[in-house]
């Protein structure tokens, strides 16, 4: 295969608390290639949004990382990010509400985003912005409007063609349609499977969502306390989970299905532990039903580099 | 009390120094306060204590004519300053807690109820609410003091004064407690407990009392320490314009207005003492009142 | 709405406080002698002729007399006025641009030394009333150093209906520490306020979308953040500059600054309602005049309030 | 006779300016219609669910149903009597505030969050004077606690010591406690994270069998629909498009905005599905 355009190398990110050093993220590693939609899922506070802060180098005190190295292009980028972040990596957020300036034109916040990485003139820009526009699908005739009056999914919209406006050979989606209405999530998620395809962008899409990983991703990395559940492409995950907390997640996902009525959801007993309490061993040991002896006293590595657990020792 | 000894914000107060300090100084200037008369040397209430000819003896100089000591020296009556000043401390703070009071008990109900019920009475006491702000309190607590003089029969003046006093800067308080808890008021009603308690049938003053007072009560707090170093600004200025407590029973901002009339002659220490001690007083609240809204308030941690 | 009010109020204050009849006659006049004269002032009339004459009369600058000193009011009140704006306007000045800089300041460098300085000298500046203030400014430049005259407002120039201080030397030298006085509350209130806002402006998702498109910190502290703080910090502006009329009084009083503050404090000392009242309507009509130069601001500022307010929306 | 009849309801929103304003611009009213001769009936211990996205009107609907707002026009009958109708007693609103409690969203919000987890519960007990003897509302404390999965322990807990999933089972125990014929779920479980959701789920199924509820569900995620609801509305604008016992619902969806809905909802099931037929 192909170098890896981003490297996540046993990348940890901690914070202090009183005395105690908490993990959000512990000994993380992960790879992506270009024109790949990576998803990253879990449940809230199993480390996905700090990932993708930590690439961007969006980690403000009181977290900081603490170990582990990030690789983009084959060059370190976790202690300097000023050049790479924004003309390399964009971000989307959850919220298109409060990610645009709502005192600028879109059409402003565009051509300044352009001029900040190209060297072109305004009137270029300015053209430069409008094709973006159409790209995403806003009638690049309303260049000049203010934020307030787009719909929700259009901020959305204008949000990805602000991140595309440097070229960026990896976009971050932080939980990009978690905000919207089911028919325009549909929407943007097909936007994005786009891009991914026609301008070969990196795609990292985090959500808590198994049905829109199921529909968007061509991999998936599965998070837990933290850490790596499991890896790999997104249909043998989905069709095969190995680790336990993947076959969970999957089987007590409600879906779309004529007969589901008459069937209970397969639950997991319990919930994912806080910061500071997480147990020694495996993290997911509590909840787990094949846990033995050696989950609860040994944190189980990668095994065929997909999933961590001891079950898939062999 | 156990509880409150684990809590986190009891652990953030052991581990802020500037809040332990402002509040061990507030602590020990109530307790000088309050124990005046065991503390202070002499009582400067009482005239037959005077000597004129102690007056203006420097602090910790002995005086020409009697040869008597004073830690802070004298005025010009021959008051012992550091007397003076502790029970002047005592107007100050008991006029301090009691407008406060004034204005939190009015400023909670107000808001409670306007938040609460809406319609013409919330309009009309925020009508109200923004029009007083416009004015500054220290000018409305003025104006309240001069009709409260026009109304008042002259000779009730004198010993109204500190009610008077008192009723000027606690009406003059009430609207930031009113905004605040019209505010809270109106993000909790929208909640679904309050939805849940309606449909379980309870009435409007229980939902208000036992639901939503608990719960907006904790900006109240700040508001009220800091609106205390207000209300004790407030009289010291009142009473330094000459428009507040009596001179005979001088507060720390009439000391003030007497020590301004002797700094040209140089004596500076009737200035001085009561202007520090006004200072750590306004400062100590000031910064515990500070730390209390930082730490209450986790949007900005 | 708001001028009607306060006319109101003033009204009440000066129908039904302290007595007119008797301030003026004494308590020693005859029936027919306060009967005359209640015909004289027109308080036989129903309460809400005696309201709009009141209105009527305040429109066209009629105040009545003084009781002191039987002079017309308002004749008194213009002769203090140009006192009162020169000393509110050079303090008001004085605060903004300080107030905004180091506002803006201490929150860009948070947690230096510098910041962490004007931090806690503005905290004290909070805890010093404004009198202590000039008093001690007195002491330490009239006193000890003989640098700055104490009171008065120096030698002044009549131009027409206006004297005006700013003309001569000592005008200016006597202008200076009652503006510092003044301005130096303002200024902290001004300074903590903008600071605030900026350092909540700077969490929103819009400024980390600015920075992971890697734009400068520049574009983001003046194309972003600034526009967003304007308009609480115009509001809060607004309100002080009124404050600043009001709280001469008691600058004032300290520096015996013959303005219209200190009037009003001999009025209260002597009950001299006509005065009391028409300083309030005084006061009232520039809080108007400055809420409707801060609507104004508003709407150059926002284009959200602008849309609406063409749409007739509130 | 259906258990619940809601008939033709609608409610209108008055978001015009103030008349002398209106005058002023020579506008007219500006009336917002959130819900539109919407109709419907639930059996009783059926679980009906109402699936719209935003703006919809499916929580205003929910709100007329539990009797917190009235309807602008049509009406609502609950065990043939009508709910805004003209028996005015206090004690025949009271009985039927008992029937019918509310599970809402936000796990946050839904608790006061300065009561112990015990007198939460024990509010609508004492309020529609069930029990009146202390040892007994304890006991009946502690059952209620037990039947969503807590324990005794917890009632002098504070609602911040628990996790979303846990609240949630509290806000149910604190419905069941007015010991209600009805429960209205709005939004129940968007909040949680997905392994809990599945356990407060089966949870409400469990107590509707055992306590033979009537749910109204309103939701805007199609798939926790499918496993909690035997018939569905689709609503939108403020219409009812479409009604379906849910099986034929997803099998053959007839109007084509149903049909938009549930091809753009995410769905596991494109790989779950593909298994089972291999």
């Amino acid at each position: 295969m192909a170098n890896p355009l981003l490297e996540i190398d046993q990348l940890s990110v901690s914070l202090q608390k009183r005395k105690q050093t908490l993990k959000a993220v512990d000994n993380l590693s992960l790879k992506i290639y270009s024109g790949e939609i990576l998803g990253l899922v879990g449940e809230s506070g199993a480390g996905k949004s700090m990932t993708g802060s930590a690439i961007l180098g969006l980690i403000d005190p009181p977290l900081f990382i603490s170990s582990g190295k990030i690789i983009f292009e084959g060059e370190r980028i976790d202690q300097n990010t000023k050049n790479i972040r924004g003309s390399k990596i964009s971000m989307i957020f959850q919220d298109p509400l409060v990610s645009l300036n709502p005192l600028r034109r879109i059409g402003d916040q565009l051509v300044e985003t352009i001029i900040t990485h190209f060297d072109v003139s305004k009137t270029q820009a300015f053209e430069r912005a409008k094709s973006l526009l159409e790209e995403v699908g806003i009638d690049p005739s309303r260049i000049n409007a203010y934020p307030h009056t787009f719909s929700g999914g259009m901020r959305q919209r204008v949000v990805i063609a602000l991140a595309l406006a440097p070229e960026p050979a990896l976009i971050i989606a932080d939980e990009p349609t978690t905000a919207l209405d089911v028919s325009v999530q549909a929407q943007i998620l097909d936007l994005l499977k786009k891009l991914a395809k026609e301008r070969g962008t990196a795609i990292i899409l985090i959500t808590h969502d198994m049905g829109v990983i199921a529909e968007t991703t061509d991999r998936v990395a599965v998070l837990y306390s933290g850490r790596l559940a499991e890896i790999g492409k997104t249909a043998d995950v989905l069709k095969d989970p190995k680790h336990p907390y993947t076959k969970g997640l999957v089987a007590s996902t409600p879906r779309i299905d004529a007969n589901s009525l008459l069937e209970k959801l397969f639950q997991i007993p319990g919930a994912m532990p806080d910061l500071d309490n997480i147990p020694e061993g495996c993290p997911f040991h509590p909840r787990c039903d094949f846990a033995d002896a050696q989950c609860r006293k040994e944190q189980p590595p990668l095994f065929q580099n997909r999933s961590a657990c001891w079950l898939s020792k062999d | 009390m156990n509880r409150f000894m684990q809590s986190d914000f009891f652990y953030h107060f052991r581990n802020t120094p500037v809040a332990m300090i402002s509040f061990a100084v507030f602590t020990c200037i109530i307790l000088a306060a309050v124990f005046a008369n065991i503390i202070a040397p002499y009582n400067p209430f009482d005239p037959a204590s005077l000597n004129l000819m102690n007056g203006f003896t420097p602090p910790m100089q002995a005086n020409d004519f009697t040869g008597e000591v004073f830690l802070m020296g004298t005025d010009d009556q021959g008051r012992d300053l550091f007397s003076t000043i502790l029970y002047g401390l005592r107007i100050s703070l008991f006029v301090g807690v009691m407008a406060v009071a004034l204005a939190m008990v009015l400023g909670v109900l107000l808001g409670l109820i306007a938040g609460f019920l809406g319609g013409w009475f919330d309009v009309l006491i925020m009508r109200f609410a923004d029009i007083q702000m416009t004015f500054p309190s220290i000018l409305v607590a003025m104006l309240i003091y001069g009709v409260a003089k026009g109304v008042l029969p002259p000779d009730l003046r004198y010993e109204m004064s500190i009610t008077v006093l008192i009723i000027s800067i606690g009406l003059s308080e009430w609207v930031p407690f009113a905004r605040t808890v019209r505010g809270s008021t109106l993000v909790e009603k929208e909640k679904e407990y309050i939805i849940v308690a309606k449909m379980i049938g309870l009435n409007k003053w229980q939902i208000m009392i036992r639901h939503i007072l608990p719960n907006v009560l904790s900006p109240v707090l700040v508001i009220a320490t800091i609106t205390f170093a207000l209300a004790i600004i407030a009289e010291a200025t009142l009473s330094f314009l000459g428009v507040g407590v009596p001179t005979t029973k001088p507060s720390l901002g009439t000391l003030i207005r007497i020590g301004q009339d002797f700094l040209f002659s140089g004596e500076w220490w009737i200035l001085l003492f009561p202007a520090i001690t006004l200072l750590a007083l306004a400062l100590s609240i000031n910064l515990f009142g500070d730390w209390l809204r930082d730490t209450l308030n986790p949007k900005l941690k | 709405m708001v001028l009607l009010f306060v006319a109101f109020i003033s009204f009440l204050i000066f129908r039904f406080v302290g007595n007119p009849v008797e301030s003026l006659l004494g308590q020693e006049a005859t029936v027919a002698q306060r009967a005359a004269l209640e015909e004289a002032l027109g308080l036989n009339e129903p309460i809400y002729v005696q309201y709009a004459k009141f209105v009527w009369r305040a429109l066209q600058f009629d105040f009545g007399n003084s009781y002191r000193g039987a002079l017309p009011v308002a004749e008194l009140i213009a002769t203090r006025l140009p006192a009162t704006l020169e000393l509110a306007l050079t303090s008001a000045t004085f605060a903004v641009i300080f107030g905004v800089i180091t506002g803006i300041y201490t929150a860009i460098h948070r947690g230096s030394f510098l910041t962490n300085l004007i931090l806690s000298t503005s905290l004290i500046g909070v805890s010093l009333p404004t009198f202590l203030i000039g008093v001690l400014l007195i002491w330490l430049f009239s006193v000890e150093l003989n640098w700055l005259p104490s009171f008065g407002r120096g030698d002044v120039v009549d131009l027409g209906w206006w004297s005006t201080g700013f003309l001569t030397l000592s005008g200016l030298k006597s202008l200076i520490l009652p503006s510092i006085t003044l301005g130096l509350y303002q200024m902290t209130l001004i300074m903590r306020l903008t600071r605030a806002e900026m350092l909540e402006v700077l969490q929103q998702d819009f400024i980390r979308l600015a920075k992971s498109l890697g734009q400068s910190n520049r574009q983001i502290y003046f194309f972003h953040a600034l526009p967003n703080i304007l308009i609480p910090v115009i509001t809060i502006t607004g309100l002080q500059l009124g404050s600043v009329i009001a709280f001469a009084i008691i600058t004032e009083t300290v520096f015996q600054w013959p303005g219209v503050g200190l009037l009003f404090i001999n009025a209260v000392y002597f009950v001299d309602i006509p005065v009391m009242s028409a300083y309030l309507l005084l006061v009232g009509f520039a809080f108007v005049v400055i809420n409707l130069v801060v609507d104004l601001l508003y709407l150059l500022i926002d284009p959200r309030l602008r849309d609406s307010q063409m749409r007739g929306e509130n | 006779m259906s258990y619940v009849i809601a008939n033709q309801l609608t409610r209108h929103y008055d978001l015009s300016d103030p008349w002398i304003i209106r005058q002023i611009n020579r506008r007219p009213k500006n009336i917002l219609t959130a819900v539109n001769h919407v109709s419907f009936s639930i059996e009783k211990g059926e679980a009906y669910a109402l699936v719209g996205e935003s703006g919809s009107g499916k929580s205003t609907i929910a709100k007329m149903v539990s009797g917190l707002l009235k309807p602008s026009a049509g009406s609502i009958h609950i065990d043939g009597h009508d709910l805004n109708g003209p028996i005015l007693d206090g004690k025949a609103t009271h009985s039927m505030r008992q029937r019918i409690q509310m599970v809402f969203q936000s796990p946050y919000a839904s608790l006061n969050p300065r009561w112990k987890i015990g007198n939460i519960i024990l509010e609508p007990i004492k309020s529609f004077r069930l029990i009146a003897d202390e040892k007994q509302q304890h006991k009946r404390v502690a059952e209620l606690l037990d039947q969503v999965g807590l324990s005794e322990r917890d009632v002098s807990k504070y609602p911040h010591e628990f996790s979303g999933g846990q609240r949630q089972r509290i806000s149910i125990a604190r419905a069941l406690a007015s010991q209600p014929e009805i429960i209205i779920c709005d939004e129940p479980t968007s909040a949680l994270d997905v392994s809990v959701q599945a356990q407060v789920l089966n949870l409400l199924k469990d107590l509707q069998k055992e306590f033979s509820l009537t749910y109204l569900f309103i939701s805007h995620d199609l798939a926790v629909i499918s496993t909690m609801a035997n018939k569905i509305g689709v609503l939108k604008d403020g219409k009812l498009v479409e009604e379906a016992d849910s099986a034929e619902l997803f099998a053959n969806p007839k109007h084509e905005y149903t049909k938009m809905l549930l091809s753009a909802a995410p769905n596991i099931g494109v790989y779950v599905h593909s298994e089972r037929k291999s």
